[in-house]
């Protein structure tokens, strides 16, 4: 059996799937950061493997997937010193307890 | 007259810009000099409405159309242009808004809280109305028109009164009511603008160029049903009616006289001019159900004015009914009952402000408007009976004033068209003797009682809108031509510019 | 590699950082300075705009555009970002550290918008879009305040920013798939469409629409705006929403015009949606800056019926709409700054009679939400009458009138704080003291607002110069 | 000056017309000007009418000129005059009365404080009234038509105070609108169809149109303005009340001038009425009913002014019925003659009423005839007068109705109109014997009126007397000669003559029995036919049946209409109102701030997207989808 593009583009859209899934239904906050990280590793994914298999001529979709680890990265950084900060003003990280902004 | 056809003077701009300035003065003047605000507004409505005589009389009827005019290219891609300009039919409306602007001041001589606020949002409101008479173009128009709407709800929520409902909710009704109403129409008049440069390539807001587009006749009944919903709401309707005697009620004595009297006929001149001379094949599908929605209006209306207790809610339906007639003139699309329907709006547009006036001159020193609560005041105080009896007299078509003239040439021209709807419109007659004289008497006659002895009569300044008002009433009404003649030139020459009378086949 | 294209994002970052160096010399607390110096150095920004304002030139190829519409739109940035800063100088709550780091995000947010307008490839698109995004979970969160629900706005921001763009690169990422491509030019000459294809456009629609705000994908509008501090909230609603627009329509107008049938439809229902439920939502709020925020989401609304319209007067009106809706917006939140600067309070009914104790405010609210419901002669009525004349020239009546219907709708909650300032029951007649570059800003929104409504030729013709070069 | 006074008749009523506007402006606080100058106007005009007779019997030809009063394409609506011997006639009539009442105002309205303001009112009344006669189109008609009206209103309610003249006067307004409302559309089916309202026009062109079955609808409905106007029945309910006014007032208005104005009209318009036999049968009958049912309720009444009010209506029915069975001539000639002696029967009634300081109730009077000879002498003229005496004037005239009935076949309305004869001269004398020869009543002192008032009696008195002979058949040139339609034509029945006089004078015996004698106790005929007394004393309810219906169905339809204003179309825009602020609160609600729910509804939208896009449109391939490319 050869691993073809569909097999890669099978695993990140699981992937992906699993880190919507896991942003949504996951109450700590900690645990959300990391499903949006699982969605972001599932591009990146996808951007290679495409590269590898549609376009392997240019080395753009590598590229894009550097970027997108980067900004992840950033994007991580952020998260976890937001929740830090809720966590000081509420001594919680559950996303539930955060609904004083509604309706 | 030669001295006033001047080509080179903007009689118009002055006309239309007086009361602005007047309100941008205002601005400047100290809230304490209650009488300089005062005679600010009243001199810069005075100047208004001594130059829109001037041109009334200067008008030239044997070359009729637009006269007048000015051009200045206001917004270059949309092809917008700043354009005035008077012909028969917005000759007379612009008469009409400067008498009445020039009472409505004198009649809210008395105010005394924020009078400052109060003569600035009244200019305002009187520069909007007339700008939407003397403007050829359809933006600017429909500009004018949007305007008048916020200065109206903040005169109401302020300067109100609350009885049957709340001023509040008077206001809002009205101020929401007529600005759906104007959605409608605004999205009419872009689909109009948009249409003419699909089939002309030329973007155009000019009525009079947009008159020559030729529409297909399916985006003519579109158009016009658009366009209808919002000058029909305007013009109260059935049953798009009911913001109108609430706002009536809720609003101050000059909101309801300018309300009633002008700005209510935008909705009429509006189905005249753009309506009818635009869109005549859609004006012609949509006729028969504006002539039976108008015959609902006459009846329906003047019935309920039967069983109002309120003063301003007789008035305020009996605009409703008036209404009717107009729009069953406008309705039977030919050149006689259109010069009936302007000459009517115009008739009934003194006749209610002069009502309105009193209304709320009377309200002012009693602080009721309730009909039962009056009787006899004829005895008290003479003049306001006589503005009261002028008015109503005027209301239900006596002849000698002006409303007759109008009235008579509605029911001619409708008559050879609508013969049912009109016969049963015309019983109107009788239903709005029965509620004015009714009122009339209740109100006038009777008994002299102690509680209102204290009643001061009409004097000073509150003499000017009866003076004004009933001039107009009875000068229009003895002598008609005056009035019936420029609106003649003016409906003629749009029907024969046009071609209207081949579109629309019939009802000659 | 014409590196003077991109003069204006140079100078931005440099302010920015300049900005940052500036903070750490200057006294702890001070704020005015520093104001001033990020004021006139975004002045300066705006003139090395403007000067190059119509031209056309792409740097690496067509990889990052520099033209008219690029520009109007860096522009808007700018002064929005002025605006916001003048603001700030009434704004009593401490900001980002108590100086100048929340000066310093803000214009490396301005410098992403500036990047993401301008981005004619996927990943300077993501990029910028990216730099803004971070930039404003920072500034929404307000790590130096107090204020829980400034916090809390921003992890709510943060959560549902990052599920957004992860899954607008998604739909990027099966488009680089399908396409072989991240130039979104090269992306217009594929013709065929796959499902994979399709996937890719409805994600990166949800990203845009998520970031403009657009029904169904507005919820998080909201409570963001009422959370954020307020300078910021105006930020937000005001360009960001541009800056996504800005993106929005070049991407879907350049990558996708051949497919045009298909999304268009789309986007009329999420327009018609939008109207609908931004002004209904408005109706029952009694906060303001909640109420405030709803009607931006209706402003989305009437923005992307110019997308519908999908033409040079489409495109257009949405550059002109977006440039008044900023003066309008700015003046509004303003007002609601240095109210609450006093009373330190949002609710609507605090504002009773507030037209006694400072009438100034009182006129820019009522001009403001006059503007924004589009009555004339006030620059929301030229704006919608560009819009909507657009999308009628398209065939879209039913989307107009639906527009027109709901911006009217919309006069009646803005009313209903009107009624209150001028008639509400006056229990505090204090006269509200206002800081100069309040009255500035103040001023500046409101005579604009009118301006602009009663002589729009002069940005009518800018805005159409910027949208010809959509085309 | 006769040859001016023809070729300017417009002058006529503008002379009135300006003592109005001098009034109202500038007379106002002094009475005594006031009428002087009211009846310096008025006096001119009766002089210019009297130019205006001359010249007509001099030339009997129709003198028509007129001016445009406002026109367009397809309407012209003129102002004008046309002089003919029936509207000299009239002109006559009307001015001579009108200025021989004000003179008598002037004693009978002396110390009111509406002195000055009443003489504008008689003023613009004579304007309007003489507009009204010398106008040569139906729209000029129309227009002086509810001028009239108004004048009514106006001195009807002229004591305003009384909330019975307030309410009189209103209904005298809205009847006549009804019947105005058919009048109207008559006006407008005549417009539309001949498409021009000039009297002399359409009299051409109406013979030579086919259509009859519409003409007839159209003169029907001409002719309820005057049943409206002349008090036909069934709107004639008005009329007794409208004797809320002044006496002179009723004098001039709701006797001589204003209620015959619908008399007129129909003789004016003959033209139209000819040309439909139908229609003239109604008008006959309508007036034979009225005549008949108004003299049934006048001998039950008591109010000396509603006794000569429902007398009234017995005449202009007894002229309509003229009239309707084709005398053109009697039904003018009688208008003539009831104007001189009814318009003296009502002075003579105010001066009585001025004597008893405003007693009204025959039976509250009495034992006048000594203390008033002037007044008692010139009633009975009048009575007899009205009673059909020989030589009297009405004598005359009633003879040549009567005739016109007879000989064009109507013998039914003949027999009606005998009997109406017994009982005017019943009701008459009852009146006249138990007022001026009754007992007299000790707290009434009563005193014979100024000669300001005296002098119009006994000058009316002089023209009840001799006004009827210029329609002596015998004369070779007499009123027919001038007045008529089609031709004219002389002719007399001696045993009309006779019997009318029989039956007259038997109701004055009848009467003389019963009141004066009482021989014949009135009382217990009543009590006899009790059912009939009553239901004539309550004037066969018709006032009740009305005020019914007006508050039941009328006012009850403006109820149900108000209802449904407020519930069902303000309902339906409160209610939208409502809904809208209804779902903008769920909408709110939906935001329920939990940052996961968001999350999902914006997974859920790109699934409805998808969705939406694939089922839209299937050839995306969407829908396909799952099974991978």
């Amino acid at each position: 059996m050869t691993i073809t593009l569909n097999h890669y583009l099978l695993l990140a859209g699981m992937l992906f799937c699993i880190g919507l899934y896991g942003a949504l239904a996951k109450q700590n906050a900690i645990s959300i950061l990391m499903g949006i990280e699982l969605m972001l590793n599932a591009c990146v994914i996808n951007l290679v493997a495409f590269n590898r298999f549609m376009a392997p001529n240019h080395l753009v979709g590598h590229a894009f997937g550097l970027f997108v680890i980067a900004l992840a990265a950033a994007e991580v950084a952020v998260g976890l010193a937001l929740v830090l900060t809720v966590y000081r003003d509420l001594l919680s990280v559950n996303i539930q307890d955060f609904d004083w902004l509604k309706w | 007259m030669d001295f006033i056809t001047n080509p080179g003077f903007p009689y118009l701009s002055v006309i239309l810009l007086t009361p602005l300035v007047g309100a941008l003065a205002l601005i400047f003047v100290p809230r304490e000099e209650v009488w300089t605000i005062k005679a600010i507004a009243a001199v810069s409505t005075l100047v208004s409405l001594i130059l829109s005589v001037l041109i009334f009389l200067a008008y030239d009827q044997t070359i009729g159309g637009m006269q007048f005019k000015e051009d200045i290219l206001w917004i270059k891609d949309l092809g917008v242009s700043y354009s005035l300009g008077v012909d028969g039919i917005s000759l007379p409306l612009l008469l009409l808004t400067n008498l009445i602007g020039f009472s409505a001041v004198y009649a809210s001589w008395n105010n005394k809280d924020r009078v400052k606020e109060f003569f600035i949002l009244l200019l305002i409101l009187i520069t909007g109305v007339m700008g939407t008479f003397v403007t050829r173009d359809l933006f600017i128009f429909l500009l004018f028109y949007e305007v008048v709407v916020i200065p109206i709800y903040i005169m109401v929520i302020i300067w109100g009164s609350t009885k049957r409902v709340t001023k509040e909710y008077a206001g809002m009704k009205l101020t929401i009511y007529l600005l759906i109403g104007s959605a409608f129409l605004l999205a009419g008049m872009i689909a109009l603008y948009v249409n003419a440069y699909q089939l002309t390539g030329v973007r155009t807001m000019d009525i009079e160029s947009l008159m020559l587009v030729p529409f297909t006749e399916h985006f003519q009944i579109i158009g016009f049903l658009l366009l209808g919903i919002g000058f029909c709401t305007l013009i109260s309707m059935w049953p798009f009616h009911s913001w109108s005697p609430d706002g009536y009620a809720g609003a101050p004595t000059a909101v309801s006289m300018i309300h009633a009297g002008v700005l209510k006929k935008i909705g009429g001149y509006g189905l005249i001019r753009i309506g009818l001379f635009v869109l005549p094949a859609g004006a012609k599908f949509w006729a028969p159900l504006i002539a039976v929605l108008a015959v609902g209006n006459v009846v329906y209306a003047a019935v309920i004015c039967l069983v109002q207790k309120d003063l301003k809610y007789v008035v305020g339906y009996s605009s409703v009914s008036h209404m009717g007639y107009v729009l069953i003139g406008i309705a039977a699309l030919n050149v006689i009952s259109i010069n009936g329907a302007i000459a009517q709006m115009f008739a009934h547009g003194v006749m209610a402000a002069l009502f309105f006036a009193m209304i709320g001159n009377l309200y002012e020193k009693s602080h009721t408007r309730n009909i039962p609560d009056f009787g006899g005041l004829a005895n008290q105080v003479p003049r306001l009976a006589v503005g009261f009896m002028l008015a109503g007299l005027a209301s239900l078509g006596l002849p000698g004033l002006a409303s007759f003239p109008a009235e008579f040439t509605i029911f001619v021209g409708a008559f050879g068209v609508y013969q049912v709807f009109t016969i049963i419109a015309i019983s109107g007659i009788i239903f709005t003797a029965v509620y004015i004289l009714r009122m009339l008497g209740n109100v006038l006659f009777g008994p002299r009682q102690q509680q209102w002895d204290k009643l001061t009569d009409l004097k000073g300044p509150e003499w000017v809108p009866l003076i004004v008002l009933g001039t107009v009433l009875v000068t229009f009404g003895i002598f008609p031509y005056l009035l019936m003649d420029p609106i003649n030139t003016g409906v003629t020459s749009l029907f024969a510019r046009t071609g209207l009378s081949t579109v629309i086949g019939g009802g000659f | 590699m014409d590196f003077t294209l991109l003069v204006p994002e140079m100078f931005v970052a440099a302010l920015a950082c300049l900005l940052l160096i500036l903070n750490l010399v200057a006294p702890r607390g001070e704020r005015r300075g520093l104001v001033i110096f990020a004021v006139l150095g975004i002045l300066a920004a705006i003139a090395v705009v403007a000067f190059n304002f119509d031209m056309f030139d792409g740097f690496l190829g067509r990889m990052y555009l520099v033209d008219a519409y690029a520009s109007f739109f860096k522009i808007l940035f700018l002064i929005a970002a002025l605006l916001v800063c003048l603001t700030t100088m009434n704004y009593y709550k401490p900001l980002a550290g108590e100086g100048g780091e929340a000066y310093t995000i803000m214009l490396f947010a301005t410098l992403g918008m500036m990047i993401l307008v301008s981005a004619g490839e996927l990943i300077t698109l993501y990029v910028g879009l990216e730099l803004m995004t971070i930039s404003f979970y920072i500034l929404t969160a307000n790590l130096a305040g107090e204020d829980a629900r400034s916090s809390e706005a921003g992890l709510k921001y943060l959560i549902l920013g990052a599920i957004s763009s992860a899954v607008m690169l998604y739909g990027f990422t099966l488009l680089y798939g399908v396409t072989g491509t991240t130039m979104i030019h090269e992306i217009a000459q594929f013709k065929e469409a796959s499902p994979a294809f399709w996937l890719g456009v409805i994600f990166a629609l949800s990203g845009f629409g998520f970031k403009i705000a657009a029904v169904p994908f507005h919820m998080w509008a909201p409570d963001i705006y009422e959370g954020a501090p307020t300078p910021v909230t105006i930020f937000l609603a005001v360009a960001s929403k541009a800056a996504g627009f800005g993106v929005f329509v070049r991407f879907f107008l350049t990558a996708f015009p051949q497919h045009a049938d298909h999304w268009i439809p789309v986007i009329a229902i999420m327009a018609a949606a939008t109207m609908i439920l931004g002004n209904l939502a408005a109706i029952p709020q009694q906060n303001i800056k909640r109420m405030l925020a709803y009607s931006s989401i209706a402003q989305a609304g009437y923005l992307l019926v110019g997308l519908v319209a999908a033409s040079e007067a489409g495109v257009k009106s949405i550059l002109f709409y977006a440039m008044i809706y900023v003066f309008a917006t700015v003046g509004a939140f303003a007002v609601t700054i240095a109210f609450n600067n006093v009373s330190e309070s949002d609710d609507i009914a605090d504002y009773s009679g507030l037209a006694r104790r400072s009438p100034l405010l009182a006129v820019t609210l009522l001009v403001c939400m006059l503007s924004m419901a589009g009555i004339p002669p006030l620059a929301g009525f030229a704006g919608k009458f560009y819009l909507f004349s657009a999308v009628i020239e398209q065939g879209f009546l039913w989307l107009a009138i639906i527009g027109l219907v709901m911006s009217m709708l919309s006069v009646y909650y803005y009313l209903s704080v009107v009624r209150v300032m001028y008639l509400g029951e006056v229990t505090d007649y204090s006269a509200i003291k206002l800081k100069g570059s309040m009255k500035l800003v103040l001023y500046v929104c409101m005579v604009l607002s009118i301006i602009l409504g009663a002589y729009p030729g002069p940005l009518a013709e800018l805005a159409n110069i910027a949208a010809r070069f959509m085309f | 000056m006769i040859h001016f006074a023809v070729q300017n008749s417009w002058l006529i009523p503008l002379m009135p017309a300006i003592a109005f506007a001098i009034i109202v402006f500038f007379l106002r606080r002094t009475p005594q000007a006031s009428a002087f100058f009211s009846i310096s106007c008025i006096s001119v005009s009766f002089l210019l009418s009297l130019g205006v007779v001359a010249g007509v019997l001099m030339d009997p030809a129709a003198v028509e000129s007129s001016v445009t009063w406002f026109s367009m394409p397809g309407l012209t609506v003129e102002m004008g005059t046309l002089i003919d011997p029936i509207s000299g006639m009239m002109v006559f009539v009307v001015s001579l009365i009108a200025l021989l009442v004000q003179i008598y105002s002037v004693g009978y309205m002396e110390n009111d404080p509406g002195y000055s303001i009443y003489f504008a009112y008689q003023s613009l009344f004579a304007m309007s009234m003489l507009g009204l006669v010398i106008a040569n189109n139906f729209v000029q008609m129309f227009v002086f038509w509810e001028l009239v009206g108004l004048c009514s209103y106006l001195l009807i309610g002229f004591w305003f105070y009384k909330i019975s003249a307030r309410e009189a006067a209103k209904k005298a307004f809205v009847t006549n609108r009804v019947g105005d409302y058919g009048f109207l559309l008559g006006i407008l089916f005549l417009q539309i169809i001949f498409g021009t309202l000039n009297f002399t026009d359409l009299a051409q062109i109406i013979p030579t149109y086919a259509n009859v079955g519409l003409l007839t609808v159209i003169a029907l409905l001409v002719f309820t303005g005057p049943i409206g106007k002349s008090g036909q029945f069934p709107l004639h309910v008005w009329l007794p009340d409208a004797m809320e006014g002044p006496t002179p007032v009723s004098a001039l208005i709701h006797a001589a001038t204003m209620v015959v104005a619908g008399v007129y009209l129909i003789a004016r318009a003959f033209f139209l009425f000819a040309a439909v036999p139908t229609a003239l049968q109604v008008i006959a009958y309508v007036g034979g009913f009225t005549a008949l049912f108004a003299a049934t309720i006048a001998i039950t009444q008591n109010d000396i002014k509603r006794i000569l009010a429902y007398s009234t209506l017995s005449q202009l029915g007894y002229m309509v019925m003229a009239l309707g069975v084709g005398g053109l001539t009697a039904s003018m000639f009688h208008l003539m003659t009831h104007a001189f002696f009814k318009a003296l029967l009502f002075l003579g009634a105010g001066s009585v009423i001025h004597a008893l300081q405003g007693k009204q109730d025959i039976w509250e009077m009495g034992g006048l005839a000594r203390k008033m000879p002037i007044t008692t002498k010139t009633f009975i003229i009048g009575s007899l007068a009205l009673a059909g005496i020989f030589p009297l004037a009405g004598f005359w005239s009633k003879d040549e109705i009567l005739l016109a009935a007879q000989s064009n076949g109507f013998t039914g309305l003949y027999l009606i109109g005998s009997l109406v004869a017994f009982l005017t001269a019943f009701y008459m004398f009852r009146l006249v014997f138990v007022a001026f020869y009754g007992q007299a009543k000790p707290n009434n002192d009563p005193h014979e009126s100024p000669a300001v008032m005296t002098t119009p009696l006994i000058i009316l008195g002089l023209l009840s007397v001799v006004g009827g002979l210029v329609g002596m058949p015998w004369l070779s040139t007499n009123f027919g000669s001038y007045v008529y339609f089609g031709e004219a034509h002389h002719g007399y029945s001696l045993m009309i003559m006779v019997t009318s006089t029989v039956i007259a004078l038997m109701g004055i015996y009848l009467a003389y029995l019963m009141y004066y004698k009482k021989t014949i106790s009135a009382s217990a005929i009543a009590n006899r036919f009790k059912a009939i007394y009553t239901l004539l004393y309550n004037k066969y309810y018709i006032d009740e049946i009305y005020q019914w219906g007006i508050n039941h169905i009328v006012d009850g339809a403006g109820r149900v209409a108000y209802w449904i204003d407020l519930h069902v179309v303000d309902g339906v825009v409160n209610g939208l109102a409502k809904g809208t602020r209804q779902s903008g609160t769920i909408l709110r609600y939906l935001q329920t701030g939990q940052t996961q729910h968001y999350g999902m509804v914006l997974v859920a939208a790109v699934v409805v997207i998808i969705l939406l896009l694939g089922l839209l449109d299937p050839s995306l391939g969407i829908s396909a989808w799952g099974g991978g490319n």
